[in-house]
């Protein structure tokens, strides 16, 4: 594929944007902050998404979605991104469709995919365990019982894991912590007896919770892939959710940049526009490069998720999640540096920024996580 | 030498017999120090009795002279003893810009009146100072100020608006910078005047910053009457004091996030995140760390290197005018290297069980001390110019 | 599309049959490329045979109009033989600064004449060209040039020095800029002039690098007569097609370093330093590396994706002002990480057992890539004006 | 000790300043290089420099030395760096003398000290194998025999190897390749059968060769330190070495800066002077800050050397060699893309540091190295 975007794309991309622009700007973030909104946010605004059809953009036509590919969601989710855009896209569509089309059984795609696209169901990945991404590190335990399954364990910061309709579990049925081998995938139901989420206040005021399951348990139906083999899927859909979760960032790095050059072009120090000093130009277009190979990858890693390109998806994803959290980092920091004191103000956005991207540069692992496993990936 | 000896023996020996233990404790925040004031409140006895102790032994400003109420003490007594309460983690008994900045600038500059006046009442925690310099939209541009201040008989009557003014909704007094002439370059019109924020047309309004807190506050001037008595020196001449005043405020910065820390960042490390084959387990992470610690062993001797010329007579040379820029730059990034050290959990903003966002709340306050104080760019320009000679 | 499969098959299997085998491995230096011109020599017989194989196909440019002896081959066609040519490893067949600097040029703006005249020789390797561009104490600021063409009858009198002339010691003819209006402002007064080296009052001087080599040098000109009918285009217009010839250079040179390379830095690194628990055994070096790697990585791609665009009809696009100034940062950095992955090896000088020093003279050799062509600081200025819209 | 020189040391610093501008200028290195001198240095001028008392700066009274300690011997160091100085300094005086007077019986320091002191010997270290610093990875080996010892290996990039008169040579006497137990140091006389040295041509024009051993025999006088042990002796030299090669570096990076510094100020683009350009002015204000930072690590380190510091002296000389390797790559980087196309002119002098500064870099461990061990000292 091309590395540009046809027709169809970009007016998926305008629509998006006039969307997430009009409906759920960064205001909108902060008010549910500071109403400390209990769902962390907003149930209609959620209804007008999976209303244009974003619940479905990449799910294959068969199970009610739309194909146009994760190119296709990934555009949704930069435009979210550039206005922090607080929905349970990633964890519901991104992650949690992704995994049941990928991964599940012709029963389970057609019960949960379409409720998916209706948003009807919200789904999220219960995974880490740690304060750390270590997708190995799994001591949480479903034992085989008569029934089925029983689960015991605990999750750390599962994504909007307080108001989820069910839970995409990691657990282990053998081997030990540190394993690929032993880790299986259940499919758990948030009003399960046993299962108990606590929701966490973050620093970017989105969703995050601890999951704890009590003596859980599922029928054996509720497997999700293989037994003892669920390592694989998950690694492959991990793959995607840090090319998706690279996409978001990818729309607050433009974002951020954007408002940055734009506030170096009106604001006055020692009678001149700030934007004039030859220093701030030159660390301004270090940005602007950045972003510019960001969104090479980012596409790249998008489309090779469309191409089916499983040789390619963990080396561009890892290359892209750790090349994403560098640029954004960056630019965050310039960002408040050259806003200087009115940046330090809550009462201006630039900071929401600056507090999305460090969480954002944490899920599914952060650079260092990456860089290690690129270098691993390319043999040294 | 053995006179200072002694010194030491004995101010050790006193510390430990009269700093109450939870007074020995790193500070969380900067509501467990004692700010004084007007409405001024001790957070708990312990932090009483320290202060009480520490005011009649005159070591609330140890070095200051004693006809005003300091310690009176010589510049080595007051190394060691300010090394005797680091060994033993003595917090400071009072805080209070009255002591850190504008004390100074009053003992240099004041008249005898002024220093009568102010200086015991600074010392006795009873009056509560701010800093009046930064306005909206002048930022690094301080020079360029316009709240202006118009004689009217015997008094001054200011109008304007200021802001940045750390705490001063719980400040009594303002040392407040005004322009007393629009005429002249604009370094040439400004004066330096101490205002009783009691005064009818003074009003304050609290500035919420991303680390959810509000240090700082806007303060306006509306018609507000001044005795000419509380001008600072002489008229029009502000700016010179207000420079000496910034210059001790730069060197007080760039010491900033180094107050309380007890542990190393490799250490924090290795406790988070562990080792693997007796290295941190992070092994990318690992250089970044040994980099700004290397960073920060530098950096320390450096301003070890600059006292000890400065002892030695030769002045503290160039190299004092990167201490902000290098500290300021070196704290953002150690608090950057920390949030990473803490994954998610660094991340977290409220509750108990996460020091209620301690972590995540003063990485966010360290990304204002390459602002204040002024930036770090304005001093990459200073040093550009007055250290390297470089052109315009 | 199956035509251009078709083409595909076709050009391998004739790039299988006629490119000889040592034509097929990477050049170790510029001697080992055939550069033509009245004193050319082939360095090889394989070399001689695949120049004139090539030749006779006519690609040796291949994209050039068929009319002047170009290949005339489609932009899909020219792209499928160069994807082809470096599936082989094929070397070019003749290298040239008449085909890749001046011939876009001649082709766009010289007259019919012109392009009938020099075209076939460069293509037959008969002339070989370089270029008068960069004068002594200009420096990035190309348009404040000096050397000076005066009218007398049909001819010019040139007078001048230019520096930094590509192997200017080696070349029969020089595309020059030259000053014909000196009273307006200074772009407006340049013209861009054809000359041969032959003529009488040219002379040539090399410069020795701090790589050892020495491809550039000074050029005098002194009392030098050429023909008025050499001038490209129209008189004072010399600005406008030095900066077409501009844009192409820059492209090229921020290829530069990734011909021959074989093996990636990961597999070097590996080769040089060996591994420990199955990761690079120097755990320092290895996240740096892979820093690299991703972002040659990242740009590889965006040039990608600029092409792509541009083949979309939507043109480069704002990204490809980068490429000079990002390609030649990113290939001084892979070579600063070739030296610390060769250690004490990579920095010896001569010795047939270190390759004559070929790491470390390629290693200095690439500090000149973000000066020549326009500096980087001078690229940054220009993308934060033209492209950011900065303001002055 | 204060962080601040003494009269005594100022004294020296400007002898050794004025002796090295005017006898040993950049010049003189260039000299060298283009008459391919056999020696490598000047000789009369190694005399000059020993008739001062220099290779005696650093050692006790009692062999004839002046006693002014390491710092003393750091001060001439960075003078030498300043102008690119070739001389035995650094082998002779701050290694040999230091490895004799650190570990030698007091026969061999009598017989050598003075003798180095006199300039009458030239003195290396053979340690390296390979091209990486590596000091456990020893493999040459040194079999006991019945007169002493038996000497087999092939050591690499051996600083003045070629007009060493001595060695110290760094043999396994037992252990294997990677133990710092079973190392033994041994000095072995230039001109015994079996000793042959071949010279390499180095990019920065100074001595390196590699020597091979073949059966060279040697009696057990020649055992420097104790069998087996003596891996804490060269630890201490290497750190010695370190930290006085870390001031060698220091004036190399002083006056690669000021040169640039100096260029700034007289050489005009566009009608202006380049110094004015703001983002040139605050990236030479960086450099300023980091050369800084590294003359306070310089002169501590040197100081430890000198309190007998034994605690703190592997940590400084890690920090110290890390940092002035980073300093010096930035500064030697920055000095050829500010001079533009005069730098990357073999005529001008500014190339011959950045030359300098790579092979400084990698002697006795490059960044990477003192990166990870300044890491591991510290318990990460």
């Amino acid at each position: 594929m091309a590395l540009v975007l046809n027709e169809e794309q970009n007016l998926l991309q305008q629509t998006a944007r006039s969307f997430v622009q009009g409906k759920a700007p960064v205001e909108a973030l902060r008010k549910l902050r500071d109403e400390r909104d209990e769902t962390g946010f907003s149930r209609e605004l959620w209804k007008e998404m999976t209303d244009l059809g974003w619940a479905g953009v990449a799910v294959p036509e068969e199970y009610g979605g739309f194909e146009l590919g994760y190119v296709g969601l990934g555009l949704i989710l930069e435009e979210c991104g550039r206005m922090l855009t607080a929905s349970p896209l990633v964890s519901t569509v991104l992650l949690g469709a992704t995994a049941v089309a990928l991964g599940g059984s012709e029963e389970q795609k057609n019960s949960i995919l379409p409720a998916i696209i209706g948003g009807e169901q919200i789904l999220t990945l219960a995974l880490d365990e740690t304060p750390h991404h270590a997708p190995t590190k799994i001591s949480m335990t479903a034992e085989k019982s008569a029934e089925g399954f029983v689960l015991n364990g605990k999750k750390e910061f599962v994504m909007d894991g307080h108001v989820a309709d069910k839970f995409i579990v990691a657990a282990r049925t053998s081997g030990k912590s540190g394993e690929e081998k032993g880790i299986s995938l259940f499919l758990v139901d948030a009003d399960n007896p046993g299962v108990a989420a606590e929701r966490l206040s973050m620093v970017d005021s989105r969703n995050a919770a601890k999951v704890t399951f009590k003596n859980v348990k599922v029928s054996s139906g509720a497997l999700l892939g293989e037994l003892d083999k669920g390592f694989p899927l998950l690694e492959k859909v991990m793959d995607i959710g840090r090319i998706g979760l690279a996409a978001e960032m990818l729309g607050m790095a433009q974002e951020a940049f954007q408002r940055t050059l734009e506030y170096l072009k009106e604001r006055k120090q020692f009678g001149v526009l700030i934007g004039s000093f030859q220093a701030l130009q030159h660390r301004a277009v270090v940005m602007f490069c950045e972003i510019e190979l960001c969104k090479s990858m980012v596409l790249k890693a998008l489309s090779a998720i469309d191409e089916k390109d499983e040789k390619n998806l963990p080396i561009l994803a890892s290359a892209t999640k750790a090349k994403m959290g560098e640029t954004l980092k960056l630019v965050s920091n310039e960002a408040i540096q050259m806003f200087a004191g009115i940046g330090m103000t809550d009462e201006h956005e630039i900071g929401f920024f600056l507090k999305r991207a460090r969480v954002a540069q944490q899920i599914f692992g952060d650079q260092s996580y990456h860089l290690d496993r690129f270098a691993s990936l390319n043999g040294y | 030498m053995p006179d200072l000896e002694k010194f030491r023996a004995e101010t050790r020996a006193w510390l430990e017999a009269n700093c109450p233990e939870s007074m020995r404790q790193p500070a969380r925040s900067s509501e467990e120090y004692y700010w004084g004031g007007r409405n001024g409140k001790f957070a708990s006895e312990d932090q009483k009795i320290w202060f009480e102790r520490m005011l009649e032994k005159r070591w609330i400003a140890p070095h200051w002279p004693s006809e005003y109420g300091g310690g009176g003490l010589s510049k080595d007594e007051n190394k060691i003893l300010l090394e005797e309460m680091r060994r033993l983690g003595c917090r400071p008994p009072h805080t209070n810009f009255g002591i850190t900045m504008l004390g100074p600038v009053l003992l240099k500059y004041g008249s005898e009146e002024q220093k009568r006046e102010h200086i015991p009442k600074i010392l006795r925690g009873e009056i509560r100072w701010c800093q009046g310099y930064s306005e909206p939209g002048a930022g690094s541009d301080l020079a360029g100020l316009s709240c202006k201040a118009e004689p009217d008989g015997d008094d001054y009557i200011i109008n304007g608006q200021k802001i940045w003014t750390s705490y001063a909704e719980k400040a009594d007094w303002i040392f407040n910078l005004v322009r007393t002439d629009t005429t002249v370059q604009k370094q040439k019109g400004i004066s330096f005047v101490l205002i009783d924020m009691a005064t009818p047309g003074v009003s304050t309004r609290p500035i919420k910053l991303i680390s959810g807190n509000s240090p700082f506050c806007e303060t306006f001037f509306d018609n507000v009457r001044v005795p000419k008595s509380n001008l600072l020196g002489k008229e029009n001449e502000g700016w010179t004091y207000a420079k000496y005043l910034l210059s001790h405020e730069r060197e007080m910065i760039s010491g900033i996030g180094d107050q309380g820390v007890t542990k190393t960042l490799g250490e924090l490390a290795v406790e988070r995140i562990g080792k693997q084959d007796g290295k941190l387990a992070d092994s990318v992470l690992r250089p970044e760390i040994a980099k700004l610690e290397m960073n920060a062993l530098a950096f320390q001797l450096t301003v070890e290197r600059a006292k000890d010329q400065a002892k030695a007579g030769q002045g503290l040379g160039d190299v004092a005018s990167m201490f902000k820029y290098y500290g300021t730059e070196l704290n953002k990034n150690r608090h950057e290297l920390i949030i990473s050290v803490a994954g998610m959990e660094g991340l977290v903003w409220e509750g108990e069980e996460y020091n209620e966002g301690y972590t995540a709340r003063t990485w966010l306050r360290t990304k204002g001390n390459s602002i204040e104080g002024g930036t770090s760019e304005i001093q990459l320009n200073v040093i550009a110019k007055r250290v390297l000679g470089l052109p315009s």
